[in-house]
């Protein structure tokens, strides 16, 4: 493994982030889309989705809209501004802070739902 | 000091793949890579290749894989690596021996961006004027030596070959931004296209890798906008 | 062998339009607007809500209102489109065999627009009943 | 294989790039034979300034630069070269500007300029600022700038091709034998005119300011073959090599108002040459450093150095104008320059001899200046002779860029003219012969050992100060290691990038402008200019304004010729600063 700074790394996680997410849309979709066939179909599809397993897959998406949004502010403020490159790792840092802020709501939130098991009713 | 070298050899007219192999090398805190890989060369496997000329780090020929990162071996010392050293050609470009890459991809990239002053106004009979500001603007380019660290250490350009790399990109900088130059455009030829600058992805490896402390993606940015300012 | 310094013809023949350029424009604005409307999406329907009592008349009530409508149909279209150009540049990247490369597009903008068809049918033409 | 062009070019360095890029301005189809890529060739590590009256900062004339080029050189430069060059350089100077080149600005927008050794105004009254410059990487960006301009026009390069051969018959230059590096194939090239610009020889010594590259191949290929190498004793020690490597640190810094100081802190310079001190050209500087250490007021634990200060400066003065060597100091030595000074020693540096030309880079053969057709040399392989004994700082830069120029330009009109000769697969054999030689040799003797030896005892017995008796010694020396060089043998059989067997060829090209160094220092029984004789501390104009033309006889037996100095302008005058 080519030992790559910050950069390498915001680079390779923006990338892993992205396709996980496009991955996700797909099947989001799919899901809502399942109310055109009804409420028993949709209802039964949202209830397979309400399993642990997948919320905590939910909590890995969120993580990784959150980084693939904040790096991506990095990255624009990198492209449109004349310091950005300068602090860019400065700038990845600053995204972890953003990233632990909005991510401790939903973690708090659907972490406490698993654990509380107040799910699947 | 006893160091332990280890070297990704490849011998085509021998091996499939490339392998390792391990040498043992007295060596000095203040010793260069470079001087590791001479003694292992003079006394103790003269088959082993790699390029090399100027020995202190301006002629661009020993950039490697050292520990990991590129860097050129005649500016890499000892000291700053410890006793267990790897050295490995540079990566994207197909290895011809041991350390040594067929450098054509790379130069044929260099070509590309027409890397040459750009000018047919006929010119004045001293010289053209330029202020310390305007020289100034694109000093950071005139300081590569093409030895492809850079665009070597680039993750698109291991998986990409076609990217133009950052050197190429650098190089271009070099004449966008003089102001003596009137080939701009010419250049956007290659830079704006599906294999030039927007396939940069901003990862930093580049500007790590420079020997000669370039700031490498600073002066890719500085491209793309250029180009998109020239559009909008 | 000799080596001849010519120019790099394929760079210049593709290089006949900037379309690129305004992709990598797109893919910022598009960023940038996407970072706000899905830390809404999620808040709202992760933080704000208990997301196990998600069901079809949480979805059908939410829906049946103009404003979210469009907002998630926004989500929807600008995420599809930045996604996948965002994987456009991953295959161009990692798969090498060109024509490998062209039936993974064929196949992979296919799912993508079929998704866009679907999604839009389910916001805008699926009466869920409520009113 | 075969090739076949009107002008081929051997060497891709500023010489080189120049001759290529003029010759193939008149037209001519070029090609350049290198045993590197071009960019890594050792022009780039030339960092001072490229020195040309321009008068940007102060006044300045042509004949001044003109003077002080033959002062500098102990009057053995020859003066119709020495007027050709300080004309024509400040011409060269503008049109490198006009091709891109970097060159650092006044206020005013004109080229910067900056104090070099050897350089004045006024025939010697006080430094002169003549030295154009970029940074402190000038040779960087005129080895990048030609090669750049060299794309634009589509010169065709043959990048790691090692020359073996240079095939000269009835007295006429045909060809060219290259091994190429990546396949280990010989190559047969056919060509009009060939251009020799191939550098030069410092890797004879073990402190050297050059390349491990610089192995002198093409001086002593013609040497072989009986060809003359003119002034070989000349070769010229740069005062600052960062000690103890022999990395050069530019006369620049100097320039720019660094001063070297003893153990004692004392600015020696001042006793040696106190009109100009410490930008008194070369040959003084090192000489007095020597006398200095050898003196008992060296410094360091061995007392085997001297420093060059430069704490007194602005420190943005030497991270904006000499950033390069700053960083040198910082990685090698872990000095740093703004706050302490920096160890320096001097360095083989520069040959101020080599193939004899005319002023149009023909080759010469002998003291009549009988030209041998088709053949050129320029840059530091070649000797116009415009450094004379002792080369200033800056003039190398403005040799290669006018004389590599003057020798495309000539070389071009000469090959439309001339017809190609016939080549056969037979003018690969001797090349052939001498590789299978080494790859199949079962000898003991290691090309890396012998190399050493070589190394060592040239520093010892022929480097900047020298006697009769040391070099007689050396003689004896060379003889033995070329008798055992026959028994050397190599580790691999190999024919892709067999790199040991590249330094076993270059191993002989050393040993025999050795030879040549040697036997010419030896036989000049005076002092001038770079080459100081211990026993012999005067210069003798009586005996010796002349050139030395080295013959080899054979193995350890040279027979000399002399050419007369052009003089001209300047009467030969004691050389005092």
């Amino acid at each position: 493994m080519y030992r790559g700074r910050e950069g390498q790394w915001a680079f390779y996680l923006h990338r892993i982030s992205g396709i996980g997410i496009l991955v996700f849309l797909i099947l989001h979709v799919l899901n809502i889309a399942s109310a055109m066939w009804g409420p028993e179909v949709s209802n039964a599809f949202m209830k397979f989705y309400h399993q642990p397993v997948f919320q905590l897959g939910l909590l890995v998406l969120i993580a990784g809209v959150l980084y693939h949004g904040f790096n991506g502010l990095r990255i624009i403020l990198m492209d449109f501004t004349a310091w950005g490159v300068r602090y860019q790792r400065q700038l990845w840092y600053a995204v972890w802070v953003l990233f632990v802020v909005f991510y401790l709501p939903f973690l708090l939130k659907i972490g406490g739902g698993i654990l509380g098991g107040s799910h699947g009713d | 000091m006893q160091v332990t070298l280890k070297i990704l050899r490849f011998d085509p007219a021998k091996d499939k793949k490339p392998h390792w192999e391990t040498y043992q090398v007295e060596a000095e805190p203040w010793d260069r890579v470079l001087d590791l890989l001479h003694k292992v060369k003079w006394y103790q496997d003269g088959s082993l290749a790699f390029r090399r000329s100027c020995g202190h780090g301006i002629c661009g020929s020993d950039a490697m894989l050292i520990n990991g990162r590129n860097r050129l071996a005649c500016k890499t010392l000892v000291k700053d690596l410890g006793s267990v050293i790897t050295v490995e050609p540079i990566r994207g470009l197909p290895v011809e021996k041991d350390l040594i890459v067929d450098m054509e991809p790379f130069f044929a990239a260099y070509r590309a961006v027409k890397p040459y002053l750009i000018n047919d106004e006929p010119p004045p009979q001293r010289e053209r004027l330029q202020s310390p500001e305007e020289r100034a603007r694109f000093d950071q380019g005139t300081k590569c030596i093409l030895c492809a660290s850079c665009t070597t250490s680039c993750p698109v350009f291991w998986v990409n070959g076609t990217y133009i790399g950052p050197a190429a990109i650098v190089q271009a900088h070099r004449f966008i931004f003089d102001s003596r130059d009137r080939g701009k455009r010419e250049r956007f030829k290659a830079l704006a296209s599906g294999s030039g600058v927007w396939r940069c992805r901003t990862a930093y490896n580049c500007t790590e890798a420079c020997p000669r402390e370039i700031p490498v993606t600073q002066l890719i940015e500085e491209v793309k906008r250029e180009i998109l300012f020239d559009h909008f | 062998m000799a080596i001849k310094s010519k120019r790099y013809q394929e760079a210049r023949l593709e290089a006949s339009t900037n379309l690129e350029l305004y992709w990598w424009v797109f893919m910022r604005i598009s960023g940038l607007v996407l970072v706000f409307l899905l830390i809404g999406h999620m808040w709202m329907n992760a933080v704000l809500v208990d997301l196990n009592s998600i069901d079809y008349e949480y979805v059908a009530k939410r829906l049946s209102q103009t404003t979210w409508k469009v907002y998630d149909w926004l989500i929807l279209a600008l995420a599809l489109l930045h996604g996948g150009n965002g994987l456009r540049y991953v295959l161009d990247d990692w798969v090498r065999d060109p024509a490998k490369r062209f039936w993974t597009k064929v196949v992979v903008y296919g799912l993508l627009a079929f998704l866009f068809f679907l999604g839009s049918l389910s916001l805008f033409n699926h009466d869920f009943g409520v009113n | 294989m075969a090739h076949r062009h009107e002008v081929i070019v051997v060497g891709a360095g500023g010489a080189g790039l120049a001759t290529a890029l003029y010759a193939a301005r008149e037209g001519a189809d070029v090609a350049v034979v290198t045993k590197l890529y071009p960019t890594r060739s050792h022009t780039g590590a030339a960092q001072g300034g490229i020195g040309a009256a321009l008068g940007n900062v102060e006044e300045d004339h042509w004949e001044w630069h003109m003077f002080d080029t033959v002062k500098g050189g102990d009057y053995l430069t020859d003066q119709d070269a020495a007027e050709v060059f300080a004309k024509e350089v400040i011409e060269a100077v503008i049109e490198l500007e006009h091709m891109g080149l970097p060159f650092d600005r006044l206020p005013n927008g004109k080229i910067a300029q900056r104090r070099f050794g050897g350089h004045t105004k006024d025939w010697g009254k006080a430094p002169v600022h003549r030295a154009a410059h970029a940074a402190d990487r000038t040779g960087h960006m005129i080895l990048q700038t030609l090669y750049q301009q060299c794309v634009k026009h589509n010169i065709t390069f043959y990048n790691e091709f090692h020359v073996t051969d240079v095939i000269i018959e009835d007295g006429v230059a045909k060809g060219l034998v290259a091994l190429e590096l990546a396949t280990g194939e010989l190559h047969l090239f056919q060509a009009k005119a060939i251009v020799i610009a191939s550098g030069g020889f410092g890797r004879i010594y073990k402190v050297t300011s050059n390349a491990y590259t610089l192995t002198g191949d093409l001086q002593a290929i013609l040497y072989r073959k009986g060809l003359p190498l003119e002034d070989m004793e000349f070769y010229q020690f740069h005062p600052t090599g960062l000690y103890p490597l022999g990395i050069l640190l530019t006369e620049g810094a100097r320039g720019e108002g660094g001063i070297l100081r003893n153990a004692l802190g004392e600015r020696f310079m001042e006793r040696y040459a106190p009109t100009i001190k410490d930008l008194a050209p070369r040959d003084l500087v090192s000489r007095a450093m020597y006398l200095e250490v050898r003196e008992g007021r060296g410094c360091g634990p061995k007392k085997d150095h001297v420093l060059l200060d430069l704490t007194h400066l602005p420190p943005e003065v030497i991270e904006k104008k000499l950033p390069d060597i700053t960083e040198f100091s910082r990685i090698y030595l872990g000095v740093d320059p703004l706050k302490e000074p920096v160890p320096v020693m001097p360095t083989a540096h520069y040959a101020m001899g080599g193939i004899p030309t005319t002023l149009w880079g023909q080759v010469i053969k002998d003291e009549k200046n009988t030209v041998v057709p088709g053949l050129y040399a320029a840059g530091e392989a070649a000797c116009v002779s415009l450094h004379g004994a002792n080369r200033l700082g800056t003039n190398s830069l403005g040799d290669l860029v006018v004389f590599g120029r003057r020798a495309g330009i000539h070389a071009a009109r000469f090959a439309k003219d001339a017809d190609y000769h016939e080549l056969t697969e037979e003018h690969l054999g001797p090349s052939r012969e001498r590789i299978e030689r080494i790859k199949n040799s079962t000898g003991k003797e290691k090309v890396a050992v012998l190399r050493a030896e070589l190394q060592q005892s040239m520093m010892d017995n022929a480097s900047v100060f020298r006697t009769g008796e040391l070099l007689q010694k050396q003689v004896e020396i060379l003889k033995e290691l070329m008798d055992r060089y026959k028994r050397i043998s190599i580790d691999d059989k190999g024919d892709a990038y067999n790199t040991e067997l590249v330094e076993a060829l270059e191993l002989g090209y050393l040993l025999e402008v050795s030879e040549a160094l040697v036997h010419s220092a030896l036989n000049r029984t005076e002092s001038r200019g770079a080459h100081a004789r211990e026993d012999y501390p005067e210069r003798d104009d009586e005996n010796w304004l002349k050139h030395t033309l080295a013959y080899k006889v054979e193995d350890g037996k040279v027979a000399f010729r002399y050419k007369p100095v052009v003089l001209g302008r300047f009467e030969p005058k004691p050389r005092t600063y």
